[in-house]
């Protein structure tokens, strides 16, 4: 697009890696036109703890705390995860109220991703104030956390087994009202950001993802199903007790920025209204299965999959029988495709796009480098 | 299409070259004998229109103490269909074909296998370090006989 | 000509959600002035848990602890007497590694270790970090915590040891000798309340539902957890 | 209660002392300059700590509480804290360029209160080409955020002078227009006679339909570009450009580009304030209080919009000012200049 007879050459920019909007640590070798990138190269491995090599001389309660690390913003979802592989390795019964605790801080953790999500998405485009909005729900769930398991980011809460602790006689109320005002607090956001013209001129038809690339790389989540691919693992491939509940999925059609805010704040609704019927339906009784701390799983390989807020998360749990370690783990996080299919999206758009489209497919970079 | 049928259709689809583990704790687990015809079994569940295997969850090599295994976790998302197979081969010549043709989202799992593992992977295009530090020269992580002057390892408590 | 009249409505409608958080009270703590209490159940520093009359530490050197740690936190010293007997001479957290997952809490048998609500303990020095028996205990000293309730001697021989915790000690030792592997020592069970066979009477101004149950090594000789297919 | 007649009786003063008329002459414009840049620095303080306030209480925080009541002192203290910091000069940068960019910055924002009037006779000299005076001294800007752009030999920061320089120019063309709009009804550039055609508050020109309103959110929407606040502040954008033009410089000069900004800012609502909002005309109080209220309320606004909106990317920002402000300026233009020759509306 320049015009003839002018000699330009491309110049090569580094986003990152120490950049404001790239969640965690994640470089970008943009080689740009003017303002329009032609390429775009993602450099990772900055962030990389070789949790899978830690996790191979821990004991599978061990493994727990070292998982939520893996991702940290829905560490209950690593947790969630490693557990279900290593119930399905010994075939252990969890007890129902376990489930439905399960299942009220899954969906509770959800949320706090997604409200951290819409936080660092309008700080990415400008907007500062929806930041400060988005933490103060957020900080309510925290405190549910809090007083249930008594961390507010790494919670170890869920066991091989079954759930640490029993929830505390206050925690219902509570949460009873932070359901009730939530509600009207994601108006509030709807208010400020969704119909606003700027930030619709920013998100629409900006990186859009068509369905086939969104299968062929792999990508899942809210950003999948913005492609128009109807496809949760609560619904098609459940687990735990989703089956107990109604909710509805948000499925949107033409893959763009502005689809994939439209799908999150819809999911932050349906997972309140899950979290609102688990509450009614909570049965009393055991909260955890008798699984000894040396648990050693018969021989045998499983690959578990549950939905967290940034799509398909599953743990690969091979264990050779008589040992109380696993032999391998290997977790997959949604982030990992997501970010290998940017270079395809960013092609064609802006420096600033870049940020825009990192921030609505919901990249944190500790699910990428593990 | 539950597991029986499906183990079902896949056991007379590839009589000889698949044979089916009953160490699978949740969904079916095959053995793929010999690791040359993995190409060819990829495409054919890809292209297989009851199948229509087309989302790749999870590549993973495994370190087993004595072999190499190379799991492979693929899913249907139109058929709601999801199982595992896997390769086995020897430490030394350990080289496997590619599935990028098949399924896209193989290119970033098989070039963390070859930087971890050291499994070299035939016509992959970028095999470039991206997890380990540019400099890293000690050998592959994640092998069982790994070992490194500055790796800690953890005091067995008695 | 309409999409303009929408965008600007929608411009005002943002200026007056934002404008109406003008007048309302800020949700923020001022940290000095204001400090936020935790609740009881947060896990914040680790402290050794004392007897209150006695004083001394609760602790009987089992172990459990610093094998259940998954960053290897804890380290004991401790030297034999002549009964096989063990002493504590040294308790060492060192809180640079640990990483407050409350295993260790969850494993302890004898309420000897706790996972204290407070958060105000970093330093200038990284070897300040590294706390010994004294800070620990000290720490601890005003940490409410339920003592365990001892189980009366059970009549059910194998399953369940004898209460007491210097016999159980050396049973434990004797039965875990022949079949099972050294290093998977088997535990004495903690009471919980609602696997106790005959029902526990529960000391009435206790109005918590339950003691917090865990994931705690419920060893049968005969059929470990595990194992069962 | 008018403080002009302070200055007069100084004059007298000054006079009574017998020094030629030069010399009076020197002295009073060297009082007047010195007063004007006490009260701007000042404000530019107070409009940093008052930007923090608000900011804070939009976002249901309190901003800052630590140093006095409510953190009056937070400005100052910072400014102490960029005084003492190293004033670090790249080795790669290009020296001069480097060195000069923040005093034409800052120097340009000082000099457009020559002929801003701040009360009744409160005005340093009035010129009869005023505000054309100002909208000239605005634009040196421009050339200082290009010079730190180009001149610091960082790629973020060349990007970031660039896109400041393409949208300064291109918002400065419907804001000369806006304002043309008024002068043309006012009859006069000096912008006392603007005022004073603004005596009664139905004269206002924002009342003065159907121009006076078009023209001045075209102004204000002009004036957060000009001043690169959001939603078009694209320069320093955080999350894209790291900081835009401003990366290389640190301590006194950081310190400038920072205050040229807040200066600016209440630089734009003055003029905003006498044009459309009839400068000192107020019923009771003082003419100088009028004059800060409704500026003041301006930069409310300003500093509103910063914490509500997200930010426009270079190219819509662009094509925003080209493809739809400036015709709608030109046709307002058009407008005006027809109320004033039928004489409609001209009470």
């Amino acid at each position: 697009m320049t015009a003839p007879g002018i000699h330009t050459e491309e110049f090569q920019v580094n986003m990152g890696p120490h950049h404001p909007s790239t969640h965690g640590v994640c470089r970008f070798i943009l080689t740009m036109d003017g303002e329009v990138i032609i390429k775009a190269e993602p450099v990772i491995g900055y962030l990389h703890r070789a949790l899978e090599k830690i996790c191979e001389n821990r004991t599978y309660q061990q493994c727990i705390p070292v998982l939520d690390r893996f991702e940290y913003c829905t560490s209950m979802s690593c947790n969630e995860a490693f557990a279900l592989a290593a119930e399905k390795l010994g075939g252990l019964e969890v007890p129902e109220r376990a489930e439905y605790l399960r299942v009220i801080m899954l969906e509770l953790n959800r949320i706090a991703s997604h409200l951290i999500w819409f936080g660092t998405t309008s700080l990415d485009l400008g907007a500062i104030t929806p930041f400060l909005y988005g933490f103060r729900e957020r900080e309510d769930i925290l405190d549910l956390f809090e007083m249930t398991c008594g961390q507010r980011l790494t919670y170890n809460y869920i066991r091989v087994g079954g759930v640490a602790k029993d929830i505390p006689p206050e925690f219902i109320p509570k949460c009873k009202e932070f359901l009730d005002k939530f509600d009207a607090k994601v108006d509030d956001y709807e208010r400020v950001l969704t119909e606003n013209p700027i930030f619709i001129v920013r998100n629409k038809d900006i990186g859009v993802l068509t369905p086939e690339m969104a299968i062929a790389y792999a990508v899942s989540g809210p950003s999948l199903r913005a492609s128009g691919v109807k496809f949760d693992l609560r619904k098609d491939d459940p687990y735990s007790i989703y089956d107990r509940f109604n909710f509805n999925i948000p499925v949107t059609h033409n893959g763009d920025c502005y689809d994939r805010y439209l799908i999150r704040i819809a999911e932050m609704r349906e997972s309140a209204r899950i979290v609102r019927q688990a509450i009614e339906q909570i049965p009393e009784g055991e909260i955890a299965a008798k699984v000894s701390m040396n648990y050693k799983p018969p021989e045998g390989e499983v690959y578990s999959r549950i939905e967290n807020s940034r799509g398909e998360m599953g743990v690969y749990i091979q264990s050779p029988g008589k040992e109380k370690k696993p032999l391998r783990v290997k977790l997959r996080g949604g982030s990992y495709n997501q970010l290998q299919v940017m270079p395809e999206l960013v092609k064609g758009h802006k420096i600033a796009d870049v940020v825009a489209i990192m921030a609505s497919l919901d990249i944190i970079l500790p699910e990428v480098d593990r | 299409m539950d597991r029986d049928e499906l183990i079902k259709h896949l056991l007379e689809k590839f009589p000889e070259k698949i044979e089916l583990l009953e160490t699978g704790r949740a969904e079916p687990f095959f053995l793929l004998k010999n690791k040359d015809d993995l190409v060819a079994f990829c495409e054919s569940i890809k292209t297989d229109e009851n199948l229509d295997i087309d989302y790749l969850c999870n590549i993973g090599a495994v370190d087993t103490g004595e072999r190499f295994e190379v799991v492979y976790d693929v899913a249907s998302v139109k058929k709601h269909i999801r199982f595992d197979f896997k390769l086995r081969f020897e430490y030394e010549g350990a080289e496997i074909d590619s599935v990028q043709k098949v399924w896209p989202a193989a290119n970033w799992y098989e070039r963390e296998m070859w930087e971890l593992y050291g499994i070299n992977i035939r016509d992959h295009g970028n095999l470039k370090r991206f997890l380990l530090p540019d400099d890293w020269d000690q050998g592959h992580p994640m092998r069982k006989n790994w070992d490194a002057p500055d790796f800690v390892r953890m005091p067995e408590v008695e | 000509m309409k999409k303009l009249i929408d965008a600007v409505k929608n411009l005002v409608i943002g200026l007056l959600t934002t404008g109406k958080h003008l007048g309302r009270h800020a949700v923020t703590l001022q940290y000095p002035k204001e400090k936020w209490e935790m609740p009881e159940r947060s896990r914040g520093i680790v402290v050794l848990l004392s007897d209150e009359e006695t004083g001394e530490l609760n602790c009987t050197v089992c172990m459990l602890c610093a094998r259940a740690c998954p960053s290897y936190a804890i380290r004991i010293e401790y030297e034999k007497d002549e009964k096989k007997k063990r002493h504590l001479k040294d308790f060492i957290v060192d809180y640079n590694v640990c990483c407050f997952c409350g295993l260790c809490e969850d494993v302890c048998n004898f309420a000897a270790i706790k996972l204290a609500p407070k958060y105000e303990f970093s330093t200038l020095d990284k070897s300040d970090l590294i706390w010994h028996t004294d800070k620990l205990q000290e720490m601890g000293r005003d940490v409410p915590y339920e003592k365990p309730v001892r189980k009366k001697a059970v009549a059910k021989p194998a399953v369940k040891p004898a209460a007491k915790p210097i016999t159980s000690e050396t049973e434990n030792k004797s039965t875990a000798g022949p079949e099972k592997t050294t290093e998977d020592k088997p535990v004495e069970k903690p009471e919980t309340k609602s696997e106790t066979e005959q029902p526990e009477t529960k000391t009435p101004d206790k109005p918590e539902a339950n003691v917090p149950v865990e994931i705690e090594n419920k060893d049968e000789n005969d059929k470990p957890a595990g194992e069962q297919i | 209660m008018e403080i002009t007649g302070i200055f007069k009786y100084l004059y007298e003063q000054l006079v009574a002392t017998g020094l030629s008329q030069t010399w009076v002459e020197i002295i009073s414009l060297v009082v007047a300059a010195v007063i004007v840049f006490g009260f701007l620095a000042v404000m530019a303080l107070f409009l940093v700590w008052w930007e923090r306030k608000v900011s804070g209480h939009i976002q249901q925080r309190f901003g800052p509480m630590m140093t006095g009541w409510h953190g009056w002192r937070q400005t100052i203290a910072d400014a102490v804290k960029l005084l003492q910091k190293e004033d670090i000069t790249p080795s790669t940068v290009d020296r001069p360029v480097f060195y000069w960019a923040p005093i034409i910055c800052f120097v340009a924002a000082f000099v457009a209160y020559v002929t801003i009037p701040f009360g009744k006779g409160l005005i340093v000299s009035d010129l009869n080409i005023g505000i054309l005076f100002i909208i000239a001294i605005t634009t040196f800007t421009i050339i200082s955020l290009l010079m730190a752009g180009w001149g610091s030999n960082n790629k973020y920061a060349l990007l970031g002078g660039m896109r400041s320089a393409a949208q300064v120019v291109s918002y400065e063309v419907p804001m000369v227009v806006a304002v043309l709009a008024v002068v043309l009804f006012a009859g006069s550039m000096s912008m006392v006679d603007i005022v004073q055609s603004q005596a009664k508050i139905y004269q206002w020109y924002i009342f003065r339909l159907p121009f006076g309103p078009i023209a001045f959110i075209i102004y204000i929407i002009a004036a957060t570009a000009e001043t690169n606040r959001t939603p078009f502040d694209i320069p320093e954008a955080e999350q894209e450009l790291v900081a835009g033009f401003n990366i290389e410089y640190s301590g006194m000069k950081f310190a400038m580009f920072f205050l040229a900004e807040f200066v600016n800012m209440f630089t734009v609502s003055a003029i905003a304030a006498t044009l459309f909002l009839g400068g000192w005309q107020g019923p009771w109080l003082p003419s100088w209080m009028w004059f800060l209220i409704k500026s003041l309320a301006l930069v409310f606004v300003f500093m509103w919009f910063r914490w509500t909106y997200p930010r426009l990317r270079v190219d819509q920002l662009m094509e925003f000012s080209w493809k739809f402000l400036l015709p709608v300026a030109f046709a307002n233009l058009i407008l005006a200049g027809w109320m004033k020759y039928s004489g409609w509306f001209n009470w």
